[in-house]
């Protein structure tokens, strides 16, 4: 007889262990699926895991890793610390998008002023178009209990239909022959978040490592993340402790709605340059699962993102080179997420197989 | 007049994915078990049971094929979240990406393939009834079954004991398992019919109301049935009735629109999300019992 | 008595670490009250749980009226007579008394017909209860009715019953043995686990005693007195806490026409409570679990606010402050509930010091913890009340209950409060800890603190308390000095029989 | 030097959409029949648009691709930065307005097309009664509604356009319900700018509604609801622009083609269609292609009933790329 037994304390060695395992077996897994589909499994995985840092074209593909990887890293460590007190914002696509419009919208209306405060108000409006979009589920769950998964879930819905509306309306460039789309703020210099792009440097690449660094020294030294841990494990301990969980549910949320929308405007701003009607990409969704993958621990997150950027950039080349479709790619991402689920089971349990089987 | 009994005709045609899905969500959250993957589910049922329609030329066997694999891909879940203790959250969010790309992929080649058609299901004499008729006794089968279904889950969950059983469990897991309950094997069994049931509605979108395969092509409805649990507190009719009211509000938008009331079309296109946090919001100040256990995981540590 | 009805030979189970049953053999007569005795963590629940079903046996048998015995599961037990109320009610709040029974039982009759049997049974055994009510709107002693009439029901060969009394006051007691005798006069076996050794020596024919999951002895207790019961469990003999304080000055905690509503659903309000502790001395609040000792001390530890004027600390008026507000002012609280409550189950000693002590005890500066400072605290923590663990990076979680326990309160009273309020000291604790803890609480008001002891072990009470209330319903009686206080007045303090005197027992 | 010309297609939606993507694959399909070993073509699907674009097209310029086909508006501006990058790659970028020496754009001019649907309508329906299921309300879909009007109205001076707009390309649960309601409100011919199948579905069950294929024949539907479709045939433009490359003879050029290229086919119409409406259709297909006729011939007003062309005068191609206004005679606003 095969059972589980609660170990007294987490293990060590399956908290570091957990995720390489789920990602070797999920490379297993995967490329059984990429045989079943006519593939060799062997170069489909090379493809997706190595190519993009070590083939011949890497100088530019590693780059790009940063590009792809620091709006989910970013968005990511909001999300982490919400997932850590228990409160579950799976709306960041829908902040991202807010904070996109509302960053995006302070550069089209000064356009064509070139000024040095105009980027930074861009970032700040971006945190802002977030936040806000966050505090409405925020602000219903503390006043009224409401619940923050549907809500943050709709709100994304609906600023899909805002988005269209503003880049068929509102943020229609001018001189875009009524074609739908803004500006491109990639030529607007004084709006732009672009530091290097060969580097594949932003401002989101910076505001990513930053917010790996605050996340990891809230979270390790400061009140207010031994709260926010505190409130998740433990909720009524936390009430005791004298965590004000309403504020905490704002705070979270708000953080991780601040953060996403400063990811859409790096990202409008920067990689992509214009609102167009489907500028968003599914970032907010990724984040959930970059978040999991990295065990909501800032060090993690950023390993996490940069493996679902090689997941992302390795997963195009595979296409292109071999004709592997874009739903085993996708496929492949949410076994990834069930594998470090179910291997993170040994973190807290240990298996007892028993021989005598017991009567 | 018409344009009334269109829409409450039209609205049990939306509503019955909707209820099928969430009907099947009461019944795992009522065992205490929260699935958010839905959507996952629902997109499986859709594209197995059009499948399985397309290549037998049986749309009926479409649909049990349908139920077999949102039940198949709830299994995982089951799996992941009874036997490996995952967080039922992030399980039922990997769910449902797993369910979207795992459709997708199985799906390649029956874009713009045509399914059988689905026989109508007119009852005789009943439909000949005026505006009742055109409304209740047009539609077709699968709306009777939604309807059956909803009526059957209120007499289990009501009156019968493996019902009672079911609600115990969900309410304390501990005093359920002291009594010799199998917690772990009834929960099972309660998601694999929450995932049949998403898989039916799926199908139900891909063979009857489209009908046609396209990736995604259940476009969120999995999310909304999840808040139509909530907005029905956990009890069968009042989800079906739930399920009704959704689908009536996307039958007048669209009818508004077409009718060129001066609305703006944007407004119009969210007001199906925004109606759902409305009602969220309502339900929620009104408070009512989720199941106790909702969502916690069980280990019987004997 | 006719002979034995089940026979336990040499039953064996082992936990991770703990041996909790080890070869333990005894024989259960027909008819007849038979004691389980043993201190926390002796394995008493573990056996009876091995009889029921629940857990299986490492080794060892059993032989029910020379069949061999050895259910597989809760319903094999059933179907072989055995019935069992557990210390821990597995009752479903949300559910109502019929329903709860109904999921007892093997072959529950219709709803209709199981009302009707629920009132007949009830009303033979002077157990009056609504089968169409909630579970979770009844108070304890009704709860556990609703358990007993589950077994009833089922007409049991061998009724099984682990601490039924903890929860009842003194009345309730009276009316349970009744039934209980009656039972017995009816053929009926019961296998009854209690720590109360005078009602076991008033009601019980027989008695096993466990130690550290070995039988000891067994024994008529009628033949034998308290303190030889206990000095078998214990094995050996316990010294009483020492009393050395003489209350005085003004008092540090006022409490004042507090009502709050309960944040638990089935909860129990606070009604109108008022009351004063001065410096150096020990308020004793006893009652029957549920009537309002959770929220009594919510609302003293500032996870529920009142309203203005109603909990004063040394004059200021803490009502509308919480939990951190009133920590600076003096008032620390220790919870019942240390898993989850009063401690975070998967954080370590050091991170569960902080949890209460960073500000008092100097671990913030500017929001950020100093985490050398907490360590320094929990090992001082672990030191000063003896707490057996490896050491503070340990979590919370693999503590032993006694161990957690001295922490928490250890944890509350190294902050030198001035107010300190306590819920179940002791509960779950053995004895040689539980006589430590109650020392260090008469220390503290020794050194001028002013204590609040909430406590359902009426003999705790009655050794520390200075003055003594029941809370009933929400209400606390009138205070009176624990000098002289007899066990009757206490019982009515705390309510009498909850309306159950109407009932005559046929 | 190389033997090979490397071709690259960056798609919007899966290659399976049945419309859109479709047929740019198809088109991809033919130029790799036509020129067999001479060519290697790639593709990646459902591209996001942004930064993902700009890889996927870097990416196919750095493994050696010779041309490069981006074939959605949105990936205007990751071609235009991407071919800046590589010179000596051309690019060919579809329904945008931004070019380079190395940027060719091309689209085609679907309201053609629509006219010709616009005259069946008018003349088929009975209820006097059209429904039309918008995408977005871009100049390409509005073009599309005022040509299908103008020449629904001159052959049935009382008909009326029901309009609905599903914020999507490509929804066959929404699609479907946009065509049921125009249906419920007394439709009998629907128009769809949207690439999915499911409008011919629900006009089927329907029963006694026509339709028309978009962007890909839709022949499945044929002959009832289906009564013609238009289709984006790219399979002429693509065969020469790659034969260009392979000659040495490709220029950055702006094509916007119609019927007469060969880029917007009209599908044979089916039998369902009288055959007087048929002729009369085939003979407008062929003045269209012959360019003896402009759909956008005045006079003409704007809905606000201000003058926009003046008899005989013909629509230039800048009001047309930027078309923002409704004829006259068409309800309702164009949401903003
Ligand atoms: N499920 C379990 N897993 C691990 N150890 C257990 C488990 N159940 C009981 N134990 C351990 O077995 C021992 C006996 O426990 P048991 O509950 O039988 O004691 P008890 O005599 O009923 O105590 P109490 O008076 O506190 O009820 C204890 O050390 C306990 O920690
Ligand atoms: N789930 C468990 N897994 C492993 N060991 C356990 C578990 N529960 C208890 N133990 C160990 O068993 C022993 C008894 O634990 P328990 O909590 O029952 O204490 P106890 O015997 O009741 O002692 P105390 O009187 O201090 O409460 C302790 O040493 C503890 O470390
Ligand atoms: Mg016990
Ligand atoms: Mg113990």
């Amino acid at each position: 007889m095969i059972r589980l037994e609660k170990r007294r304390m987490p293990s060590q060695v399956w908290t570091w262990a957990a995720p390489v395992v789920a990602v070797l077996a999920t490379m297993v897994a995967g490329g059984a699926v990429f045989a079943a589909l006519g593939k060799d499994p062997l170069v489909a995985i090379r493809t997706i895991f190595w190519d993009p840092l070590f083939s011949e074209f890497a100088f530019y593909y590693r780059p790009q890793l940063m590009i792809k990887g620091a709006p989910l890293v970013l968005i990511a460590i909001g999300l982490s610390l919400g997932f850590r007190a228990g409160i579950w914002n799976i709306g960041a696509e829908g902040q991202y998008i807010m904070g996109a419009l509302a960053g995006a919208g302070v550069a089209l209306a000064a356009y064509p002023l070139e000024a040095a405060w105009l980027f930074p108000a861009m970032v700040i409006a971006g945190a802002l178009g977030g936040w806000a979009w966050a505090m409405i589920p925020g602000l219903l769950k503390v006043t009224l209990g409401t619940n923050e998964i549907l809500v943050s879930l709709m709100l994304v819905y609906v600023a899909e239909k805002i988005l269209a509306a503003m880049a068929l309306g509102l943020m229609k460039n001018p001189d875009g022959f009524g074609f739908p789309g803004s500006r491109n703020l990639q030529q607007y210099p004084s709006a732009t978040s672009w530091i290097d792009q060969a580097a594949g440097l932003h401002w989101g690449v910076a505001a990513a490592f930053i917010a790996v660094i605050a996340a990891y020294v809230l979270l390790s030294r400061h009140v207010l993340g031994f709260q926010i841990r505190l409130a998740g494990q433990a909720p009524r301990a936390a009430r005791f402790a004298g965590v004000n969980t309403a504020r905490l549910v704002l705070f979270c949320l708000g953080t991780s709605g601040a953060l996403a929308g400063m990811a859409g405007l790096f990202e409008v701003a920067g990689p992509s340059g214009v609102v167009s009607i489907d500028f968003n990409a599914g970032y907010g969704f990724t984040a959930i699962i970059v978040a999991f993958l990295g065990r909501l621990h800032p060090l993690g997150i950023l390993l996490a993102g940069g493996l679902m950027a090689l997941t992302y950039v390795g997963g195009d080349m595979a296409q292109a080179n071999l004709q592997l479709p874009k739903a085993a790619i996708q496929l492949f991402q949410g076994m990834m997420l069930f594998f470090l689920l179910a291997v993170d089971v040994f973190t807290n349990f240990r298996l007892r197989i028993n021989l005598r089987g017991a009567a | 007049m018409e344009m009334l009994i269109n829409i409450a005709a039209f609205m049990f045609v939306a509503a019955t994915p909707l209820t099928l899905a969430a009907i099947g969500e009461t019944v795992v959250e009522r065992a205490g078990v929260l699935n958010l993957g839905v959507e996952g589910m629902m997109i499986m049922g859709a594209i197995v049971g059009f499948m399985v329609a397309v290549n037998s030329g049986s749309p009926v066997l479409g649909l049990v094929m349908a139920a077999a694999g949102g039940m198949g891909l709830s299994l995982i879940f089951a799996f992941v979240t009874q036997v490996a203790l995952a967080n039922q959250v992030a399980s039922g969010l990997a769910l449902t990406l797993f369910g979207l790309g795992l459709s997708a992929l199985l799906g390649q080649g029956y874009q713009g393939v045509k399914p059988p058609a689905f026989p109508q299901g007119d009852i005789p004499l009943l439909a000949d009834i005026p505006v009742l008729g055109p409304i209740l006794f047009q539609q077709d089968p699968v709306v009777y079954l939604a309807i059956a279904l909803t009526v059957a889950v209120f007499v289990f969950l009501r009156f019968s004991r493996a019902g009672l059983v079911l609600r115990a469990v969900g309410e304390n897991h501990d005093a359920a398992h002291a009594l010799g309950y199998k917690v772990v094997r009834i929960r099972i069994a309660a998601i694999a019919f929450g995932g049949a049931c998403a898989g039916l509605g799926g199908a139900y979108i891909s063979l009857i109301r489209v009908p046609q395969w396209t990736e995604g092509m259940t476009a969120g409805i999995g999310w909304i049935a999840l808040a139509l649990v909530v907005f029905g507190a956990w009890r069968p009719l009042l989800v079906g009735l739930g399920a009704c009211i959704f689908g009536g509000i996307e039958a007048v938008q669209l009818n508004l629109q077409a009718a060129g009331v001066a609305i703006p079309v944007s407004l119009l296109a969210m007001s199906p999300y925004l109606i759902t946090i409305l009602v969220l919001v309502i339900m929620s100040a009104v408070r009512t019992g989720a199941p106790a256990s909702l969502g916690r995981p069980f280990h019987a540590s004997s | 008595m006719t002979g034995t009805l089940l026979a336990i030979q040499g039953l064996t189970k082992a936990y991770p670490g703990v041996l909790a049953n080890d070869a333990v053999s005894f024989d259960i007569g027909t008819g007849e009250v038979h004691a389980l005795l043993g201190e926390n963590g002796a394995g008493k629940s573990t056996l009876v749980k091995m009889i029921y079903g629940l857990v299986k046996p490492d080794a060892g048998r059993m032989v029910m009226q020379g069949a061999p015995y050895a259910p597989n599961a809760p319903r094999a037990a059933r179907a072989a007579g055995v019935a069992m109320v557990f210390q821990h009610f597995s009752l479903f709040e949300a559910l109502t008394v019929a329903e709860n029974i109904a999921l007892g039982m093997e072959n529950p009759p219709a709803m209709r017909d199981l009302a009707t049997r629920i009132r007949t049974v009830s009303q033979t055994y002077g157990l009056p209860l609504d089968p169409a009510r909630v579970v979770g709107d009844l108070s304890a002693g009704e709860r556990q009715r609703v358990e007993i009439i589950r077994c009833l029901l089922q007409s049991p060969r061998l009724l099984i019953m682990d601490e039924p009394t903890s929860v009842l006051t003194p009345q309730e007691v009276a009316i349970l043995f009744e039934t209980l005798r009656k039972l017995r006069s009816e053929g009926v076996s019961i296998l009854y686990i209690s720590h109360k050794l005078e009602e076991i020596r008033a009601l019980c024919d027989t008695a096993t005693i466990l130690r550290g999951g070995r039988k000891v002895a067994t024994c008529t207790p009628a033949e034998k007195t308290a303190r030889d019961l206990a000095e078998m469990m214990v094995g050996a003999v316990l010294k009483v806490p020492e009393r050395h304080a003489a209350p005085s000055g003004d008092p540090l905690l006022k409490v004042t026409g507090l009502s709050v509503a309960s944040p638990a659903q089935f909860g129990t309000a606070l009604r109108d409570i008022s009351f004063a502790v001065r410096p150096g001395e020990v308020l004793g609040i006893g009652g029957v679990a549920g009537n309002g000792q959770d929220e009594l001390l919510l609302a003293l530890s500032g996870e529920l606010l009142s309203r203005r004027g109603m909990v004063t600390v040394a004059g200021q008026d803490v009502s509308r402050e919480g939990p951190v507000a009133r920590r600076a002012a003096g008032l620390l609280c220790a919870p019942e509930e240390r898993l989850g409550h009063a401690a975070a189950p998967d954080m370590s000693l050091t991170e569960n010091a902080a949890l209460t002590a960073a500000a008092r005890m100097g671990m913030l500066r500017q929001g950020f913890i100093n985490w050398v400072a907490a360590r320094g605290y929990a090992e001082k923590v672990i030191a000063a009340f003896d707490v057996r663990t490896p050491g503070p990076q340990v979590a919370a979680r693999a503590l032993s209950g006694g161990n957690l326990q001295k922490f928490v309160i250890g944890r509350e009273v190294l902050q030198a409060p001035r107010v300190l309020v306590v819920n179940q000291p002791t509960w779950g604790v053995d004895a040689a800890a539980a006589a430590a803890i109650r020392q260090a609480l008469l220390d503290l008001a020794a050194g001028g603190a002013a204590v609040v002891v909430i406590s359902q072990d009426l003999d705790e009470l009655m050794e520390i308390a200075d003055r003594f209330g029941a809370l009933n319903g929400g209400r606390l009686s009138a205070l009176r000095p624990t000098a002289g206080l007899s066990v009757d007045e206490i019982g009515l303090m705390m309510g009498g029989a909850h309306g159950m005197e109407v009932a005559h027992v046929g | 030097a190389q033997d090979k010309t490397k071709v690259g297609f960056v798609y919007v939606g899966p290659v399976g959409d049945g419309g859109w993507t479709y047929e740019h694959d198809k088109a991809r399909q033919a130029v790799v029949a036509k020129f067999g070993d001479k060519v290697e073509t790639v593709f990646v699907e459902s591209v996001p648009e942004g930064p993902d674009a700009e890889r996927v097209m870097t990416q196919m310029a750095l493994e050696g691709a010779d041309l490069i086909f981006t074939t959605s508006f949105g990936y205007m501006d990751p071609t235009i930065n991407v071919a800046a990058k590589f010179p000596k790659v051309k690019f060919e970028h579809a329904t945008g307005y931004k070019r380079a020496d190395n940027v060719s754009t091309y689209s085609a001019r679907f309201y053609e097309g629509r006219a010709v649907q616009g005259h069946i309508a008018g003349k088929m329906t009975k209820s006097n009664i059209i429904g039309y299921i918008g995408s977005y309300p871009i100049p390409e879909v509005i073009q599309g509604i005022n040509s299908a009007y103008i020449h629904a109205k001159k052959v049935n001076p009382n008909v009326q356009f029901k309009i609905v707009w599903a914020f999507t390309w490509f929804d066959p649960a929404k699609e479907a319900d946009a065509a049921k309601v125009l249906i419920e409100q007394g439709a009998d011919v629907i128009l769809q700018h949207t690439d999915s199948t499911a409008p011919q579905a629900a006009a089927k069950a329907a029963g006694n509604v026509i339709t028309f294929g978009q962007a890909s024949d839709m022949s499945e539907y044929a002959p009832l609801p289906r009564v013609s479709s238009i289709i984006d045939n790219w399979a002429p433009y693509y065969i020469a622009r790659v034969q260009a490359v392979m000659d040495g003879s490709w220029t950055s050029t702006d094509t916007w083609d119609g019927i007469g290229p060969g880029m917007v086919g009209i599908g044979e119409i089916s039998d369902a269609v009288p055959a007087d409406v048929k002729a009369e259709a085939l003979a407008m297909a062929d003045a269209l292609a012959k360019g003896t006729y402009h759909p956008f011939t005045g006079p003409l007003n704007k809905q606000d009933g201000s003058v926009w062309l003046k008899a005989g005068e013909k629509a230039d191609d800048g009001t047309l790329l930027g078309l923002n206004f409704y004829v006259e005679g068409i309800e309702g606003e164009i949401p903003k």
